[in-house]
This record gives structure tokens, C-alpha cells and sequence, in this order.
């Protein structure tokens, strides 16, 4: 029992639970001093108390702990291992400078808040079997999808954070990231994030989509603000993790690793962390302005003027401009959850193909060039907004010369494959199912991106069948895949082999099934986002097969929940390079000791020199030597 | 070399399989205008090159897993080579040319669809949370029903009163937002004589889902008929009671009042007049002209119990005369 | 230079210029938000007023330049007066911010001039006080001697922040004074 | 405001500026100095008689003394006085865009000395050349 309370995490929670009384407190009692009535005011209160909240977790958990000392002028040594005197198992719930503890962090609480989203996924799911409502009111339906949407959006985010924390720092064979504190922080403001998030559902909900398009999200119920905070507060993880992860690829690896000799999924989580970093900030501007605006009343988004701003002859206010503001950073953010998805498939392939991987340099900058150009494309998501063509026609000329690095990568794996001696164990079979679904995702994006064809598309179920098909595509089967591949490594354990395949047939023709059926329903005119369809439309017996699918889904995913947890436990002790991988996280103990290398690294050789007798990729060389 | 003639013959016969599946499905309902058979033709293209390049990647993939596994007992390591630069540098300027192309032929298509026609009718349509208004300057009236010319150049122009929405009727393929603050436009030229549904495809809130309307396209001379009996109750319109009813509808109150008894979003209007309304502070009050009046214009002041506060806007005081609101009062008053 | 300190050093840097990356970002957003909803015009605000802070703020730059100079001269008493000097000065200019701009004739509920007008001052406003906590912080340690001529980081990236508040001001004082057509 | 009452103060402005700040400017000039160039614990000018070493290497060993004690001296006024012009140009770059736009120069105009500004403070004040220098501090 003490050692429970100890934990960071409860500390953490008890933390946010007094924040945000404190911070409701305070508006109240502010009221009360300026003389307000009624005293209790729903939209601040939670707005404050959940900003408090977060604060008070942060501080609970012990995240800021190290930050205070240093105001006051104590020394803060880094600190390794489980906490004074607790037992090993606790620093995975407390606070932890180690890369690899916050890597483990990431996916778990990234997995679980996956299983909220999915299991939200499910009771829309039911409820579109048929036509009519008949287990929800709208607005619980409305609620369902948004937080859906959202919910997801952090799943992804923290998965892309656990796989590139983990692995980056030992792909480059550097002792920790460059700032560990930050990172801990990053990880940790997720958990109340996600927390305000599942609050946001149940003080009224909302029902915007996760777009919070304005002027709708101006009106909606308090669930409203609540999210908006915690789509802000996920946004702060992502800036100081793109940070972090680029200053650690940029001056912490072994002067022999060259930019070019690095493995290719530390070029894809640069990408990815350019994006974080830069287009982040943008959607936290355009959070923050809808909360101003909805407690303040500043009319960046409204078009109606009060008679004062009507007197200064004041500009009225476009909901437009949120779009714009919102979608420089919703559009990067797609590359963000499938760059290293697709950094994984790279990786991957080579390995289970036993030769070199296809066309390294251009695989590499394909990554840059998909971030550079994800920069550019923003308003395709605007195409029926208003805007003139002349302002429409180069973004869809941008966003079509996507496909042309997103290709690359497709023939270079192909390439990759070609001439290989392939074996299929779990993590290829997920890799191969992340391509064809990819594809899918791919094939289906041109349609949408010509405006002349998106004028039919946008906002119709197809674009729910086409980003589905991109983020499984590119992000759950590779993530996959990277569960069953590097789970040796973190655990020292073998998986179950032949759950792990029941796994993947399972999922993958399920996938296919649902969002064939989605982009099948959507050009048969069925919208986004509605509780109720037609039954004139014709589309109800697709939509029965995609909630089965959906199901089938949940449960494969549940078969490999259930293997890692078993597996983990108490499966047989896996050998320390069971893929004869050359990557240098392969090349030492499973599990990773604390301090992952014993000795720095040299690189010696290419990386992906399979096949090549005699050569290796890194080198153990004591300090000095090599290079 | 030898796999290069069974990868190419079932690359060619996976696409046309490919191309001949997606033409056999249907997808689409049946286009309904001038626009659509553009938008049409394109789709058609798009699938083809979804047909070619879906076979070129899968039967790769496929023929590669197949070909190249591992053979039991074979031990070696597989091919060694590094890439081709030549092989990168064509499939870099190969897709790039097919974009560019792409992006070429959404150009012309764009400016074809969006072009403005010289004979062109307008028709403002208005929306508001959850109703669709179609104001036909030209002939001075306004239906809930769209009635479209068969082969008549149509310019809506779209104006939403709240927040967001979108005009789609799908067998007119093309959509465009309606956002406040602004006027959008799309151009349609009905050419199929039918009926449709209009559809908002941007999410509004909470009765989204059913924000539609009934389109009907009829020839010219159904289509002159129809207007001439508008124009007929137009006139007949002019008592306070029928303008009531015409702002029921105009302004949106139809969203949220129903007149039938049932309970939408706000109270019921039938059999409202003169009765008792239990209000959220506990007390009753008679639903008199002062109480209906203010509802209009304060709508938060005397909130009925079992009702939400803050759904009704603020601003009717502003939107509506007193004339308006008189008018809106005395058509309550019919309603028992 | 102790090695460890030097390769810190090295992160902090590149770390903290990252994030000034990131932040313009958002500063940049405002701006394109200013110019998307104001155009090319601004709405009638105090001409002096906006000198005034805007030298006043370029004032305590220059302080706080002074202070991280002379730490590296290993002048004490000027490097901890100046820091004070520069949290005075930044202090004076939210003053003049907050009652004179805040305190006038636009408030934030009126149409798109109130919203950026409050939206780009309030930014901004956020943003200099945290960089007087920073000095304040960093001038309580200064006090007590922790930093020394050589290894100083944390005074050189409280001053680097303070100057970036300054750059965002370059910025922001002609998009809301100088730029576009003063509309009465 | 009027423009031509905005013109007339701009004027008056100039004017005072260069007549009475150029005369307050000559007044302080001691002062001015130690703002420019520091704290005034600069070596004092030593009066006293300098013995100079006539034993060959031991003259070498006190010119070179000489040279660095004057090159820190140097240094550190230079150090000083860099931040002091930074503030100077950047004071007369806000007054020129200030008058500049009341002559009615363009936004794009205002823009290009926003960046020149911001270059000056990137650069001097917050040493951005140290992200790519090796760590080596000051």
C-alpha cells in the first residue's frame, strides 16, 4: 500500500484531481470576490481546473521536481534505476530519465488509450448496423465519433513517441536522448491530456468532429474546451519530442555514422520530428484561439460584429482562417503518424529479405521530401470551402507531386524484395500487410486530390476509407510489427508465433474488408459523421460488413495484447540477435542493460550490407579507438 | 530476365480484372448534370490508373513472396545489390509526369465545372441549423423544396446563417460549403428529370444527419407551373398569420419547434398559445404575447424545464423586426 | 571547458534555437492571422505609446546584453544590477502594455480588431513575463554564484530568451502600428 | 492626428533629437563613455615611472605582457561597446520605420527593416553563430 502511493502516477493523479478542484475553486471564488452571479460558471471553472489539473499532475508525478531544483540552485544528478528503496517494477510508473523505460512508457499507455478510441469505434459501429437511432441520441453519436477521432489521434502520436524513443537513441548508439528530463515531461503530459480528453466526454461531449471546426465548436456542450486543452496539452508532447529527438540525431551519434549510414528509420523519425516540431504550434494557436474566443469572446471566427467593433469600423472575424491555422498542422500531422510507420517497413525488410535495402539514399530523402512537401498541401482539406481556384489549383499540383516520393518508397521495397530468400514470420507478414494496405491508402488519395473529383469526395466516406487505410496502413500494421520484432529485445522473451499469425489473418483481411466497404459506401454518397443514414442510399448492408470487420479487428488485436502480456511473463528466454539483424541495438544483451552500451560505438560498414560476407555495420570499440 | 514475361502478363491481367471489377460495382449513383458527366469522366481515369498501379505493386509483392521464400534447408543470404540508380530515376520522373498530368487534366476539368454560363438562373440557399431555404430572387419567393429547370444553368448561391454546412445532392456529384460570413458559389446544370436529395456534408451539430431537402428537377414547363403557383401563395401570404408561417420556415424556427406536438429541440408550438409553460426556475408562467415575444428575443430568460439553455441564438431581437415578431406570434396562435 | 559541460553545452544550444524555430512558428501564425482578418488595415491605437514600449523593450535588450557581458567579464555587481535593470524595464513595458494599450478604447470582444489586437499583445505579454521569471530565477542564482565566466548556460539561455521576446516585438510593433491603412 | 500635424512632430522630433541630443550627448560624455565601454574598473592610466626591462628576453617576456594586458583591455571595451552600437543602430532603425512609414513607405518596405532588425538582434545579441561553434563557449 505505501509503496502505491509512492508511485509517480498516483501521486500524478491525485495531483490532477486537486488541481482541478483548486482550479475551479478559484474561479468560483473570484466570482464570488467580484461579486458574480450565479457563482458556479461550468466553462471556466473546467477550463481553469483542467489547465490546473494538468499542472498538478505534472508536479504530482514529479516531472517538474528536477526543473524546481534547478530554479533554486540544487544540483540534479541524473538519476538510474527503480526509485530509492521501491522495487524495479515502479519506475515504469514513476518519472524515469531512461530512454528506454519512457520508450516502454509511450507504447503501453499508447496502447491502452488505443484500446479507449477502439473501443468507442465499437459502439458507433453498432449503431450504423442499421438504419434509424437506436442505442444513442445524436448527440452521444457526435460525441462517440469526435472523441473517436481524437482519442486515436494521441494513440498514434504516443505509439510513434514509444517506437522512436526507444529505438532512435540505440540505433545511433547513444547513451540517452539528449535531454531526458524533457523527455520524461513529454511523455507524462499525455496522461492527463488523454485523461481531459475522456473527461471532455462525459461533462456533455462534443460534437465537431476533432476538427473543432468553428463556428459549431464556438456553441458546443463543455465537453468542448476540455478538449480543445487536451488536443493542446498532446501538442506540447509533440514539439519537445520532436526537439529532443532531433538534437539527439544531430549531435549524439559516433562521429563514424555519417548522415547516410545511419539506419533509414532514424531518417524517417527526423521527418516525422521537423513536422512535430515546426507545424505543431499551430494547431496549439488555433486551440487556444477557439477558447478565447469562446471565454472571451474575441471574434476570430465569427462573422457577426458587436456594435462597438462595428463603430471602429472593425473587419469581421472567418471561420476560414481556423481552417487554414488548423490544417497546417492536421495535414503534417498525417506524415507524422506514418513517416516512421513507413521508417519501420524499411527497416523491416531488408532483415526478412536477407539482402540490402533498395535504394538506401533515395528511400532516405523520399522522408525529407514527403516532410518538406507535407508543409505545402494544407488546404486540400479546403477544396469546397470557398477558395478561388487560383488558390486551390497549386495546392492540389502539391499535394498530387506527393505521390511521386511516396512511390519511391513503394518500387524501392518492392526492389527490396526482389532476389531475396524471404521468410515470414509475424513482424514481415505485418510488414507486407502494412504495404498492401498502404497502397490502398495511396490509391486512394489522387481521386481526393484532384478537386474536380474531391468535389464529390470531400466529406463523404471515402476519405473515411482513405485515411484509415493510410493510418493502418501506415502506422497500426507497421507498429505491429514493430511489437513482435523488437519484443525480444525489450522483454528477453520469445513471443507466441503462431498467435501472432492468428493475429495478422485475422486483421488484415478484416481491414480489407472494412475499408473497402467504407470507400464503397462513400461513393455511393453516403457523408461523414452522421448518426442516421438514409436507407434509400443503399448502404446498409455495407455497413453491416464493416462493423463486422471492426469487430474482427478488435478482437485480433486483443489475441496480440493477449501474447505480449503472456509472452512477456513467462514464454521462453529469446537469444540476443534471433533476426540476425546488424543494427547495433541487436548486437547487445536482451533486455538491454541500463547503460545500453558498454563500450561507444564505431561504425565499420553499411548498414544494410546483407548478404556481404564478412561485413559488419558497428563496431564495440573501446573509447578512442576506431573511426 | 525469365520472370519478366509472367510478372508483366499478370500485371496486364490483373489490371483489366482490376478495371473491369470497379466497372462492373456501380459505385456511383446516377449523375444528374452537366457538371457530373466531367466529374464522371474523370473518376473513370482515375480508376484505370488505380487498376494499373494496384496490379503493378500487389502482383510484384505477391510474385516476390512466392518466388523468393526460403526453400527448406537453404541457408544463404539473398541477392547483393544496392539499388539502381537508373531504375529510382525512373520511377521518380515516371510518377511525376503522371501527376503532373493528372494535375493538368483537374485543371481543365476544374475551370470546366466551375465556369460561370451565360444564361444562368440564381438561386440562394440558405442554411441554418438544420434547414435548408431556397430563395428564388427572381421570381420573389422562397420554398423549402429546391425545384430545379431541366437543362437550365443554375448559380446557388450558399449562405449559412450559423455555422458551417455543405450543399451535395450526389447525382449532382459536385458540393461546395456554405460558411457564414460569406457567399459561396456552385454552379449546376441539371440535366436528368428526377428526384434527389440534398444533403449537408459538413458536420453542424446535433441533427446534422437529417439536415436534407427534397430537389426536384422537372421540365421547363412543370417548372413555370410550380413557379406560378408560388408566386399565387406569395400573394395569398399577406396576413400576419400566413407571414408567420413564411418566417417559421425562413428563419429557421421549423429546426427546433415542431408543429405537430412532438418534441425536437425546443417546445412544440402546437397548442402552445395561452397554455401554462413550468419554467427551469421552478415557477409557471402563461404562454401570453409579452412570454412569447420575449422567448423570441431573450431566449434565455424564461428557459422551460426539460429544455437546454444557450441552443436558441441570441439574436432574433436583432434579425427580426417587431412587425416579424408580431407576425410570428399571431401564427402561434393558430397552431391549437 | 569540462567535456561533459561542453557536449551539454552543445544540446542546450542547438535545443533551445529548435525551439525558438518552433515558437516562431507560432508567433508567425498570429502574425498570418493579423494580416488574413486585418488586411491592410490596423485599427487607431496610440502612436506614443507604441514608441515608448517599443524602446523601452529594445532598452532592456540592451541590458540584458550587458549583463550576460559582463558575467563574462567576470563583473559581477553590473552583470546582477543589469539583470534587475532588464526586469524593471520589462516590467515597465507590460505596464504600458496592459494600461495603456489594454486600458483603451478597443476591448477584446470587439470584431477582429479586438481579437488580434488582445490575441498579439496577450502572446506576447505571456511570453515576456515568463522571461522576467526566467531572469528573476537566473539573477537568485547569479546571487548565490553559481555561474562562473566560463560555464554559464543558463544566463546565456535566459538572455537568448529574452532577446527572442524582443524579436517577436520587432515584428509585432509594425504589424499592429505601422502597417496598413489606420482605419478611424 | 492629422498627417501633417504627424509630419510637423516628426519634424520637431528630428530636430530636437539632433540639436539638443547632440549637445546632452557632449555634456555626458564621461558618462556616455562608461555606458559605452563598461563599468569603469578599466585599468586607470598608471603614473608611475614603468621600469623596463633591459635583460633581452626578460623586455621580450614584459612587451608581450603589455600586448595582452592591452589586448584584454581592448577586448573587453570592444565587448562593451558592441552591445551599446547594437542598441544605437537598432534605436535609429525603429525611428527610421516609424518616419518611413509616415512618409508612406509600402508594408513589404516595413517588413525588410523588421528582418534587418531582426538579423542585428539574431546575430549580436543572441550569438546564433555559437549553435554551429563546437561547444566552445565564449
Amino acid at each position: 500500500m505505501r509503496t502505491f502511493f509512492k508511485l509517480g502516477f498516483v501521486r500524478g493523479l491525485l495531483g490532477q484531481v486537486l488541481g482541478t478542484l483548486f482550479g475551479m475553486g478559484l474561479v468560483t471564488g473570484t466570482r464570488a470576490a467580484l461579486g458574480y452571479d450565479p457563482l458556479w460558471a461550468a466553462e471556466p471553472a473546467w477550463v481553469i481546473g483542467g489547465l490546473l489539473g494538468t499542472l498538478g499532475f505534472m508536479i504530482g508525478v514529479g516531472a517538474l521536481t528536477d526543473w524546481a531544483k534547478w530554479a533554486i540552485g540544487v544540483e540534479t544528478p541524473m538519476h538510474h534505476g527503480a526509485p530509492a528503496g521501491q522495487p524495479e517494477w515502479t519506475r515504469y510508473f514513476a518519472v524515469d530519465l531512461s530512454h528506454k523505460v519512457i520508450g516502454v512508457q509511450y507504447t503501453v499507455w499508447g496502447i491502452m488509450v488505443l484500446l479507449v478510441g477502439g473501443f468507442l469505434a465499437t459502439l458507433f459501429r453498432v449503431e450504423l448496423l442499421q438504419p434509424g437511432m437506436q442505442y444513442f441520441t445524436t448527440d452521444r453519436y457526435n460525441t462517440l465519433i469526435s472523441a473517436h477521432g481524437i482519442i486515436m489521434i494521441s494513440a498514434i502520436l504516443l505509439g510513434v513517441g514509444g517506437m522512436i524513443n526507444y529505438l532512435v537513441p540505440l540505433m545511433i548508439g547513444a547513451s540517452d536522448m539528449a535531454f531526458p528530463r524533457l523527455n520524461a515531461f513529454g511523455f507524462w503530459i499525455n496522461v492527463p491530456a488523454s485523461l481531459l480528453l475522456i473527461t471532455a466526454m462525459f461533462v456533455g461531449g462534443w460534437d465537431t468532429g476533432w476538427t473543432a471546426y468553428p463556428p459549431n465548436s464556438l456553441r458546443t456542450a463543455l465537453g468542448g474546451p476540455l478538449f480543445f486543452l487536451g488536443f493542446y496539452t498532446i501538442g506540447i508532447s509533440s514539439i519537445v519530442g520532436g526537439l529532443n529527438l532531433l538534437v539527439t540525431v544531430f549531435t549524439m551519434r559516433p562521429p563514424s555514422m555519417n548522415l547516410f549510414r545511419m539506419p533509414i528509420f532514424v531518417w524517417a523519425a527526423v521527418g516525422t520530428s521537423v513536422l512535430q516540431l515546426l507545424a505543431t504550434q499551430l494547431v496549439g494557436l488555433a486551440m487556444l484561439m477557439l477558447i478565447v474566443e469562446r471565454s472571451l469572446h474575441m471574434g476570430f471566427f465569427t462573422p457577426v460584429l458587436n456594435e462597438a467593433a462595428i463603430a471602429l469600423n472593425s473587419p469581421p472575424g472567418d471561420p476560414v482562417l481556423f481552417q487554414h491555422l488548423f490544417w497546417f498542422y492536421s495535414h503534417p500531422a498525417v506524415y507524422v503518424f506514418v513517416l516512421p510507420g513507413l521508417g519501420i517497413i524499411s527497416e523491416l525488410l531488408p532483415v526478412f529479405a536477407r539482402k540490402p535495402l533498395f535504394g538506401y539514399k533515395w528511400i532516405a530523402l523520399s522522408s525529407i521530401g514527403i516532410a518538406f512537401l507535407g508543409f505545402l498541401v494544407w488546404a486540400h482539406h479546403m477544396f469546397t470551402s470557398g477558395m478561388s481556384n487560383y488558390l486551390r489549383l497549386p495546392f492540389m499540383y502539391a499535394t498530387l507531386i506527393i505521390a511521386v516520393p511516396t512511390g519511391v518508397k513503394f518500387f524501392s521495397w518492392l526492389g527490396t524484395l526482389w532476389g531475396g530468400k524471404l521468410t515470414y514470420p509475424t513482424p514481415m507478414l505485418f510488414v507486407l500487410g502494412a504495404i498492401s494496405v498502404f497502397l490502398l491508402g495511396g490509391l486512394t488519395g489522387p481521386p481526393a486530390a484532384t478537386i474536380t473529383t474531391d468535389l464529390y469526395l470531400h466529406d463523404s466516406y471515402w476519405v473515411v476509407g482513405h485515411f484509415h487505410q493510410t493510418f493502418f496502413g501506415g502506422f497500426m500494421f507497421p507498429f505491429f510489427a514493430a511489437m513482435y520484432y523488437w519484443f525480444p529485445k525489450v522483454t528477453g522473451r520469445k513471443y507466441n508465433e503462431a498467435l501472432g499469425k492468428l493475429h495478422f489473418w485475422l486483421m488484415l483481411p478484416s481491414f480489407w474488408v472494412m475499408s473497402l466497404g467504407q470507400i464503397w459506401a462513400g461513393l455511393l454518397g453516403m457523408r461523414r459523421r452522421i448518426a442516421d443514414y438514409d436507407p434509400a442510399l443503399g448502404v446498409q448492408n455495407i455497413q453491416v460488413w464493416i462493423t463486422i470487420a471492426a469487430f474482427v479487428i478488435a478482437l485480433s488485436i486483443l489475441i496480440g495484447l493477449y501474447n505480449f502480456i503472456v509472452s512477456a511473463r513467462s514464454a521462453e528466454v529469446a537469444e540476443s540477435n534471433p533476426w540476425r539483424s546488424r543494427s547495433p541495438e541487436w548486437q547487445i544483451p536482451s533486455p538491454i542493460p541500463e547503460h545500453s552500451f558498454a563500450m561507444p560505438l564505431a561504425v565499420v560498414g553499411e548498414p544494410y550490407d546483407y548478404g556481404l560476407p564478412g561485413s559488419v555495420y558497428v563496431r564495440m570499440a573501446p573509447a578512442g579507438a576506431g573511426d | 530476365m525469365k520472370h519478366f514475361l509472367p510478372v508483366t502478363a499478370l500485371v496486364v491481367i490483373s489490371t483489366f480484372l482490376v478495371a473491369a471489377g470497379i466497372d462492373s460495382l456501380h459505385l456511383m449513383p446516377q449523375n444528374a448534370s452537366v457538371q457530373g458527366e466531367t466529374v464522371d469522366w474523370l473518376f473513370g481515369l482515375h480508376f484505370k490508373l488505380i487498376a494499373f498501379l494496384f496490379s503493378l505493386v500487389i502482383v510484384i509483392m505477391v510474385y516476390a513472396v512466392v518466388v523468393f521464400r526460403r526453400r527448406a534447408g537453404d541457408d544463404g543470404e539473398g541477392m547483393h545489390f544496392h539499388g539502381s540508380g537508373t531504375l529510382e530515376f525512373i520511377w521518380t520522373v515516371v510518377p511525376a509526369i503522371i501527376v503532373v498530368f493528372f494535375g493538368y487534366i483537374g485543371t481543365t476539368t476544374l475551370i470546366t465545372v466551375t465556369a460561370a454560363q451565360p444564361d444562368e438562373v440564381a438561386i440562394e440557399a440558405v442554411s441554418r441549423q438544420w434547414v435548408w431555404n431556397f430563395n428564388y430572387p427572381d421570381d420573389g419567393f422562397s420554398s423549402e423544396e429546391l425545384y430545379l429547370p431541366v437543362g437550365q444553368p443554375i448559380r446557388f448561391d450558399l449562405k449559412a446563417m450559423d455555422v458551417l454546412h455543405a450543399f451535395w445532392v450526389p447525382e449532382f456529384r459536385v458540393k461546395a460549403d456554405a460558411v457564414p460570413g460569406r457567399t459561396n458559389v456552385l454552379r449546376i446544370t441539371p440535366n436528368r428529370i428526377g428526384e434527389y436529395k440534398l444533403v449537408c456534408a459538413e458536420l453542424c451539430g446535433t441533427r446534422h444527419a437529417y439536415m436534407m431537402a427534397p430537389v426536384k428537377v422537372v421540365s421547363r414547363e412543370a417548372y413555370s407551373a410550380w413557379v406560378a403557383q408560388k408566386v399565387a401563395e406569395e400573394a395569398a401570404k399577406n396576413t400576419p398569420e400566413a407571414r408567420g408561417a413564411a418566417l417559421y420556415i425562413s428563419q429557421g424556427c421549423k429546426g427546433c419547434h415542431s408543429l405537430d406536438g412532438s418534441k425536437i429541440v425546443g417546445p412544440t408550438w402546437k397548442g402552445l398559445y395561452g397554455s401554462p409553460q413550468e419554467l427551469t426556475d421552478g415557477t409557471t408562467v402563461i404562454a401570453d404575447d409579452e412570454y412569447l415575444y420575449n422567448s423570441i428575443v431573450k431566449p434565455n430568460l424564461q428557459v422551460v424545464a426539460g429544455y437546454p439553455a444557450n441552443v436558441m441564438p441570441q439574436n432574433y431581437g436583432e434579425l427580426l423586426t417587431d412587425d416579424n415578431i408580431n407576425n410570428i406570434i399571431a401564427y402561434i396562435k393558430t397552431l391549437k | 571547458m569540462h567535456g561533459e559541460y561542453r557536449v551539454a553545452l552543445r544540446n542546450n544550444r542547438l535545443g533551445l534555437w529548435l525551439f525558438f524555430l518552433s515558437e516562431s512558428f507560432l508567433f508567425m501564425g498570429i502574425l498570418v492571422s493579423r494580416f488574413y482578418l486585418w488586411g491592410n488595415t490596423r485599427p487607431e491605437l496610440n502612436q506614443l505609446n507604441g514608441l515608448l514600449v517599443t524602446t523601452v523593450l529594445l532598452l532592456s535588450s540592451f541590458t540584458m546584453n550587458r549583463a550576460e557581458t559582463a558575467l563574462v567579464q567576470n563583473d559581477r555587481k553590473t552583470f546582477l544590477n543589469c539583470l534587475l535593470l532588464t526586469v524593471a524595464l520589462g516590467t515597465l513595458f507590460l505596464a504600458g502594455v496592459v494600461v495603456f494599450e489594454w486600458g483603451g478604447h478597443i476591448r477584446p470582444s470587439d470584431g477582429a480588431y479586438g481579437a488580434v489586437l488582445f490575441g498579439m499583445t496577450g502572446m506576447h505579454a505571456l511570453h515576456v513575463v515568463s522571461g522576467i521569471v526566467f531572469i528573476l530565477i537566473v539573477w537568485n542564482n547569479g546571487r548565490r554564484g553559481l555561474y562562473s565566466s566560463e560555464q554559464h548556460w543558463g544566463v546565456e539561455a535566459c538572455a537568448i530568451w529574452w532577446h527572442y521576446v524582443d524579436l517577436v516585438w520587432v515584428f509585432f510593433y509594425p504589424a499592429l502600428y505601422l502597417m496598413g491603412q489606420a482605419v478611424h | 492626428m492629422t498627417t501633417s500635424t504627424m509630419y510637423a512632430l516628426a519634424a520637431a522630433a528630428v530636430l530636437i533629437l539632433t540639436a539638443g541630443g547632440g549637445v546632452g550627448l557632449a555634456v555626458l560624455f564621461r558618462l556616455t563613455n562608461q555606458l559605452v565601454v563598461g563599468d569603469g574598473r578599466l585599468p586607470r592610466v598608471v603614473l608611475e615611472r614603468v621600469v623596463v626591462p633591459t635583460e633581452p628576453m626578460a623586455l621580450l617576456r614584459w612587451r608581450r605582457e603589455q600586448d595582452e594586458e592591452r589586448m584584454a583591455v581592448a577586448r573587453r571595451v570592444a565587448a562593451y561597446r558592441s552591445g551599446a552600437t547594437v542598441l544605437v543602430v537598432l534605436a535609429a532603425l525603429t525611428v527610421f520605420e516609424y518616419v518611413m512609414n509616415l512618409v508612406g513607405i509600402s508594408v513589404f518596405g516595413l517588413f525588410v527593416i523588421a528582418l534587418v532588425k531582426a538579423a542585428i538582434i539574431v546575430h549580436y545579441f543572441m550569438h546564433v553563430a555559437t549553435v554551429f561553434a563546437a561547444g566552445d563557449g565564449h
